[in-house]
């Protein structure tokens, strides 16, 4: 019983470290992205609410909060509020199979910072992504209004097609780990001394390209295309309702996807590794501390690179961007699936 | 037991999003006015009331793509996990298996199931 | 079973076995390869590839006929019976290839999938013929329906071939749902997926076991074309290019019935009266309906189709007998129906060419001056649907009656003579038409050398393996011990 | 039974000769068509003739020229050809008919079109009905049966008269499926045999041996019946006959009356009281009944018409009420009345159709109104006319005489009553014969319209020949032909008799 509790507690601690992840840390990677984005192009960006407006999120959520419930004539209400919880809760739930570092002991109790650590972690992965797809069609679908409808379709296009990318793009490390937990993979990688970006630089190109096209990131924005559909299928969303799909897609999609490339092909909470070396750690002096830190960094350094892709990069065409996936990805993901089954056998020894 | 947190969690989101969507009603004005929930277009009254009608096929072209693959993708994984025992063996069935499925994706590309957007439009005169 | 040990029993499959399937696979993906390769289609060197690969398949089997075993753990099992079927499978395949090419082309309807879709449904159609297990069953059963939609909407632009296609795709759709829910209930009854298993099952629970193997056969009957079961056959054989129509005549109705055919032997005691009833109400229904509507039919194509749905009824009827000499006479009859089909089709398909050609019921009068020898053949092909002897149809429709007189089915046999009576209605209508009426519009085609010799073969076939029957009983009746022994 | 092999396939030759003669009428051109046919036929006759001399009279009832070629083993179908006294006497019919068909057909006016077709057809019919008499296997019996059907259509539905469309497909389609039934019936026998003795067989010898309960021995039966019933025909069952044979040209009349209907009462001799003696036994008093009752319903049918050809065709019918009534009377009388009926009828419908076939081609009608008084110009054909009429009355000296006599003194035997119905039977058929002589000869019509009619000759002469002298055979000398099946008939009885008293 005693155990029971216990466990009930750690896990209670563990959701409310990912939750503040995904509301505090998604909302302030608001004032992130446009402070970035604002330097990118030689501008100051928020400056008024706060220092350098620090609690311009606050501002903003608060404004969200104070807006009139509105809801489009002809839509249908329950798809409608259907399709915010299907973005919200699927995209949180990823943040379940992400291992933040190692297993440590607090007060006698073994805890591994990892929610559930089960081995088919990748596969919830996939099916958790998939579901994406509904929040994305119902949301276009429910408000019945054409430019929503044809955001909708686009970004469902998008997200079916870099869908089976990630998938074969994932197959790769999966061959050389023999695992789908993800808390393995990385214990994996540390044990063979190699991360697998190292013998899957193709597969983490790859992978980069579908994150961005599943997050709506430039130059896969195609849905959003502020100038031709005003935000696509939010269009119809309003208030808070509307807040959430941005948070959603932008920040903690990102994050959570960022977070599995991190898994997969950099290591996990490992330091610098350099091949047929080993891990050379430059911040040993954190002592335990270390790997949650290398951690937080690997995945503030790809947010960071989105970002900066975010605000160079033109956008492409909805074909374009279809017809990428599908004859330059999955081919490419095809290829490094045999590859990595031939090569395997040498990581193995 | 291993699923137990990922179900709280869930449990968690859920209330967590219904509270969310139901922030605004709580909190926001209610002013109604007669046109403010009108579906968002260039301000002239709709033509056609329902959005819900048809689009391109080829987004259901692409559904029946993913299903394809993903399928194929659902046959791969136990395949990769087992890998390093199965041997030569298990390569060539997966060798033969992917290149089935290569040649799949070969046909829709060569047939033009990729292209679909921007056909030329014939116009018979 | 650990996964050590579940690897370990991997066993290297029996290669000699297959090879027949392995290169008429090989031979499709080979011209899908080219197909990928080449800009512009050569069709004349696609269908040659075909030909060679079904031919070297048809070699194969003819050398080693007393090939038997079974291999991938029981899924595939090759055996007399199932060498004698993919036999002719292959043969009527390369029979039917012969009037593809000018057929399309008349039509305007080249399509390059049409080559591997071909030899896919050949493939699968080889499977349904060998094996007992209800998995292996189920995926040639989906292979050979999805490649027989795909092949019947082939015409380009042609109302009825979508129609006929798009209701062969929903009805078959339900065949399959069917089936599967059968062999659910037969897994629940016998915990094990080996139809011998199955049937040979003592377990409590027989309902279940009834049940399964009635649902099980009512999604064969779909495919067959049993009546009440049929109403996608007469639009899908009609909107089908004609031979493509020939194709699911002979090799379609081949592969549907082997497996029904092959669990004859396996009937037992405890449900034999349950099939016989259930099977011979289902036959006697499909006789009298197929026999009944083709009477009143104008078209053509159209009549054939519910005269095949007749003849299925026939073998049917020789189903419901579940011993050896019931067994052997549905072998005989299914070959000789699948003869008769492919020729009387692949006649239409050659007379379609003609522009003028609309399939019409009067369009055949005069056809003996036009064109003589089509005409003859024509003939005997209708005199062989019929039953007049020394045919194919002839000897087979006696082998039920004996089969049927065996089982003393009386009522059965007399239901099929009430139906044969009726079918003589419009096939002698349709032999006075082209022999004895004279029509002022002469209709004339321009046939290849390999139509000609294909359709003298099967001409010279339907009279010669009636004529001297053993050739085909001596096979069938082998089959047909070797099965019952089992 | 017991079989006597043949040092020499006779048979199957002159099966062969008239197949390899349509082989070569259609490989040669039209003009040989002709000569090709008759020489053909001809040959086939010489050959029956010839394995006349070959037969041996004092075993009739063996099995002759006995020749057997296994098909199916494993079913016991096999075809076995052989010859007993009856199906002798029926194999020389056939020839000679043929080839007075042939010889009829070459001076034809109604032959006009698509000849190499026609001839091919005639040619083929006799090898398919030799075939029919001389199996011994019910299979291939079925089979020969059966392939008549097929040229039947050809002659009736391309050369014959207005409604010939009409005719053939219902000549096609009630001869089809009644024998359908034939076929149950045959492959039922066939497991029987199966069922008593372990093995399948067709073969009429074996066949004999089966032994039924009497429910299953009547429903056998009546499959059998109901196949060559139609085929005879009897009166219920006759309604396509007039059809085909009126419709059909006059040679397809001649071999559809003179050997077509034997077949059905061939078989009707040869299976129905062969192989279920019992049951004959026990039905014999409705069969018989029955007989009359189609003697006198076509007798009066007969009178009725108006057209020449039906006229001839239903007096057919009643000819052939006489054949089963006394066959089925189950003695040695009754069997010979019915051989010898057969046999004669097919002499004189042949050449009553070939009169009719005559008075067409002068006068372009059927109709009996138009030909009154036609036969009184052309003397030949008179003579032959009333030759052939009184022939088919039953007058003594005439063919058909011993039929009816001995009808008569066969019925005679159970009781007077019988044989006076049989009388009142014969009594009308001699009615419509007379009628007829008098339309064509005492009546008058617009004499001066019909005196230019050239008489009869040449060809279509010797075809009236080759029936006419046979006929004064059969009138004058019956015991030549008596020798021929008596033997046959004796055993058959014997068989039937032993059956009846042992089972």
């Amino acid at each position: 019983m005693e155990g029971l509790l216990s466990a009930l507690i750690i896990i209670g601690i563990k959701i409310l470290v990912i939750l503040a992840i995904v509301l505090g840390v998604g909302a302030y990677l608001t004032l992130v992205e446009r402070k970035v984005a604002a330097h990118i192009q030689r501008r100051p960006g928020p400056m008024v609410v706060g220092w350098h407006g620090l609690l311009q999120p606050l501002a903003d959520g608060l404004k969200l909060l104070t807006k009139e419930d509105l809801f489009p004539r002809y839509g249908n209400k329950f798809l409608y509020n259907l399709a915010i919880v299907m973005a919200l809760v699927p995209a949180s739930l990823v943040f379940a199979v992400v291992p933040f570092g190692p297993e440590f002991e607090v007060f006698g109790i073994r805890v591994k910072p990892i929610l559930t650590d089960v081995n088919v972690g990748l596969l919830l992965f996939f099916a958790l992504g998939s579901l994406a797809i509904y929040a994305i069609a119902l949301a276009g679908w429910a408000s019945n209004s054409k430019y929503a409808l044809i955001g909708s379709m686009r970004k469902a296009g998008i997200v079916i097609s870099y869908e089976v990318v990630i998938t074969f793009a994932l197959m790769g490390p999966i061959i050389l780990a023999q695992t789908l937990s993800t808390y393995s993979i990385v214990q994996q990688q540390i044990e063979q001394k190699l991360w697998y970006i190292w013998l899957q630089p193709v597969a983490f190109v790859v992978y980069m390209f579908a994150m961005l096209a599943e997050t709506g990131r430039v130059p896969f924005d195609i849905q959003e295309a502020e100038a031709e559909l005003v935000t696509g299928f939010t269009v119809e969303y309003g208030g808070m309702k509307f807040g959430l799909f941005p948070l959603v897609e932008w920040y903690v999609e990102t994050l959570s996807l960022s977070a599995i490339a991190v898994v997969v092909f950099l290591g996990g909470w490992s330091p610098i590794n350099i091949p047929f070396v080993g891990f050379i750690d430059p911040l040993f002096f954190l002592g335990p501390l270390s790997p949650f830190v290398w951690f937080v960094l690997k995945v503030s350094l790809l947010f960071l690179f989105v970002l900066w892709l975010h605000w160079t990069l033109p956008r492409y065409r909805i074909d374009q961007i279809t017809s990428t996936a599908w004859k330059v990805m999955l081919p490419l993901t095809l290829v490094n699936l045999v590859f990595t089954a031939i090569i395997a056998p040498v990581v193995w020894r | 037991m291993d699923y137990m947190g990922f179900l709280i969690f869930l449990g968690v989101m859920l209330v967590l999003s219904l509270l969310l969507i139901s922030l605004n009603s709580l909190l926001g004005p209610k002013t109604p006015e007669s046109m403010e929930d009108y579906p968002y277009e260039c301000g002239v009254p709709l033509y056609d009331l329902s959005a819900q009608s048809t689009f391109h096929q080829g987004y259901y072209l692409l559904g029946l793509l993913l299903l394809l693959f993903d399928i194929e993708a659902a046959f791969l994984f136990p395949w990769t996990v087992v890998y390093k025992h199965l041997g030569v063996f298990g390569f060539v069935e997966m060798f033969l298996f992917v290149f089935i499925l290569t040649y799949g994706l070969l046909y829709a590309w060569r047939r033009g199931a990729l292209d679909w957007q921007f056909e030329e439009e014939v116009f018979e005169r | 079973m650990e996964l050590r040990d579940l690897i370990g029993s991997i066993e290297f499959p029996k290669m000699a076995l297959i090879i027949p399937e392995l290169i008429v696979l090989l031979t499709g993906f080979l011209i899908f390869t080219l197909d990928l390769i080449f800009k512009r289609a050569n069709y004349r060197l696609y269908t040659w590839i075909s030909v060679v690969g079904y031919f070297m398949a048809m070699l194969y089997i003819a050398f080693n006929p007393s090939l038997s075993g079974s291999t991938f753990y029981g899924l595939y099992v090759r055996d007399y019976f199932s060498s004698f079927l993919q036999f002719f499978m292959i043969l009527l395949t390369i029979f039917v290839l012969a009037f593809t090419y000018h057929y399309y082309k008349q039509k305007l309807s080249l399509y390059r999938e049409f080559y591997y879709i071909l030899s896919f449904a050949l493939v699968s159609a080889m499977f349904l013929a060998s094996s007992y297990n209800l998995i292996t069953l189920y995926v040639a059963l989906e292979g050979v329906s999805i490649s027989f939609y795909i092949l019947t909407a082939l015409l380009r632009g042609d109302f009825n071939a979508k129609e006929g296609a798009f209701k062969y795709l929903i009805l078959g759709g339900l065949s399959i749902a069917l089936a599967s829910y059968g062999a659910v209930f037969m897994y629940i009854y016998a915990g094990s997926l080996d139809l011998q298993k199955i049937l040979t099952y003592s377990g409590q629970n027989k309902d279940l076991l009834i049940l399964g193997l009635v649902f099980f056969l009512i999604g064969f009957a779909i495919k067959i074309g049993a009546v009440p079961f049929h109403f996608w056959l007469p639009d899908a054989y009609q909107g089908a290019p004609t031979p493509i129509t020939a194709y699911m005549a002979s090799v379609g109705k081949l592969a549907f019935f082997a497996p029904v055919v092959r669990i004859m032997p396996l009937v037992q005691e405890h449900f034999a009266y349950a099939w016989v009833i259930t099977v011979g109400i289902i036959s006697a229904m499909t006789m009298l309906y197929g026999n009944l509507v083709a009477l009143v039919q104008k078209d053509v194509k159209r009549l054939l189709a519910y005269s095949s749905i007749a003849h299925s009824g026939y073998i049917l009827a020789g189903i419901a007998v579940a011993k050896a000499i019931g067994l052997k006479a549905v072998l005989y009859f299914l070959v000789a129906y699948a003869l008769m089909g492919a020729g009387s089709f692949l006649l239409l398909a050659l007379l379609e060419r003609n522009p003028q050609w609309e399939n019409r019921m009067e369009e055949f009068s005069g056809l003996r001056f036009s064109m003589p020898w089509i005409a003859v053949s024509f003939m005997i092909f209708m005199f062989s649907l019929l039953g007049v002897p020394p045919s194919v149809g002839f000897v087979g429709k006696a082998l039920v009656f004996t089969a049927l007189s065996f089982d003393r089915l009386w009522w059965l046999a007399f239901v099929m003579i009430l139906s044969t009576g009726i079918s003589t209605g419009y096939y002698v209508r349709l032999v006075v038409l082209t022999f004895m009426k004279e029509s002022s519009k002469s209709i004339k085609v321009e046939s290849s050398f390999a139509e000609k010799v294909v359709i003298f073969v099967l001409t010279l076939s339907v009279v010669i393996l009636g004529a001297v029957p053993i050739i085909i009983w001596s096979f069938a009746s082998q089959s047909a011990d070797i099965l019952f022994k089992r | 039974m017991e079989k006597l092999g043949a040092q020499f396939p006779l048979i199957s030759i002159s099966m062969l000769i008239p197949t390899l003669g349509s082989f070569f009428v259609v490989l040669l051109p039209e003009r040989f068509t002709k000569g090709i046919s008759l020489i053909s036929t001809g040959i086939t006759f010489l050959i029956s003739l010839y394995s006349l001399t070959l037969f041996d009279f004092s075993k009739g009832d063996v099995v002759q020229f006995y020749e057997h070629y296994p098909i199916i083993p494993e079913l016991g179908i096999s075809l076995s050809l052989g010859l007993d006294g009856l199906s002798m006497l029926m194999y020389l019919l056939t020839t000679l008919v043929s080839l007075v068909a042939v010889l009829w057909s070459v001076r034809d006016k109604q032959i006009n079109h698509r000849i190499k077709e026609y001839f091919l057809w005639f040619l083929l019919t006799e090898s398919f009905l030799i075939g029919v008499f001389a199996s011994w296997d019910l299979i291939v019996f079925y089979v020969f049966y059966e392939l008549t059907l097929v040229p039947m259509l050809f002659v009736i539905g391309i050369w014959g008269y207005k409604l010939r469309l009409y005719s053939a497909y219902k000549f096609f389609i009630y001869i089809f499926i009644s024998s359908l039934f034939l076929l149950l019936g045959t492959v039922s026998l066939a497991v029987q045999h199966y069922k008593l003795f372990g093995r399948f067989s067709f073969s009429y010898f074996d066949l004999m041996n089966n032994d039924y309960p009497l429910g299953l021995g009547i429903f056998l039966f009546m499959l059998f019946f109901i196949a060559f019933a139609v085929k005879t025909p009897i009166v219920p069952f006759h309604t396509w006959l007039p059809d085909a044979h009126g419709e059909a040209p006059t040679a397809g009349s001649i071999v559809l009356a003179a050997i077509l209907l034997k077949m059905g009462t061939y078989a009707l001799f040869r299976f129905n009281i062969g192989l279920f003696p019992k049951v004959v036994a026990f039905l014999m008093p409705i069969l018989v009944l029955w007989g009359i009752f189609s003697i006198m319903m076509a007798s009066w049918f007969t009178i009725s018409q108006k057209n020449l050809k039906r006229f001839v065709a239903y007096s057919s019918i009643s000819h052939m009420g006489f054949v089963v009534t006394s066959m089925f009377l189950l003695n040695l009388e009754g069997f010979r009345a019915s051989i010898m009926e057969m046999f004669a009828h097919g002499l004189t419908s042949a050449s009553l159709f070939m009169i009719a076939g005559f008075i067409y081609n002068r006068l372009h009608s059927f109709n009996m109104d138009a030909l009154k008084g036609s036969a009184k110009f052309m003397p030949l054909f008179a003579i032959i006319t009333v030759i052939t009429a009184y022939s088919s009355m039953g007058l003594p000296g005439g063919s058909s005489f011993w039929g009816k006599f001995l009808t008569v003194l066969s019925a005679r035997e159970y009781t007077t009553q019988l044989a006076l119905l049989v009388i009142a039977g014969a009594f009308f058929s001699v009615i419509y014969m007379l009628y007829l002589m008098k339309v064509l000869f005492l009546d008058t019509k617009e004499e001066s319209r019909l005196v230019h009619f050239a008489d009869i000759r040449g060809f279509k002469l010797s075809a009236f020949l080759l029936l006419v002298i046979p006929m004064f055979m059969v009138g004058l000398l019956p015991s030549l032909f008596f020798n021929i099946f008596d033997m046959s008939v004796k055993k058959l009885l014997l068989y039937v008799m032993h059956k009846l008293i042992g089972g």
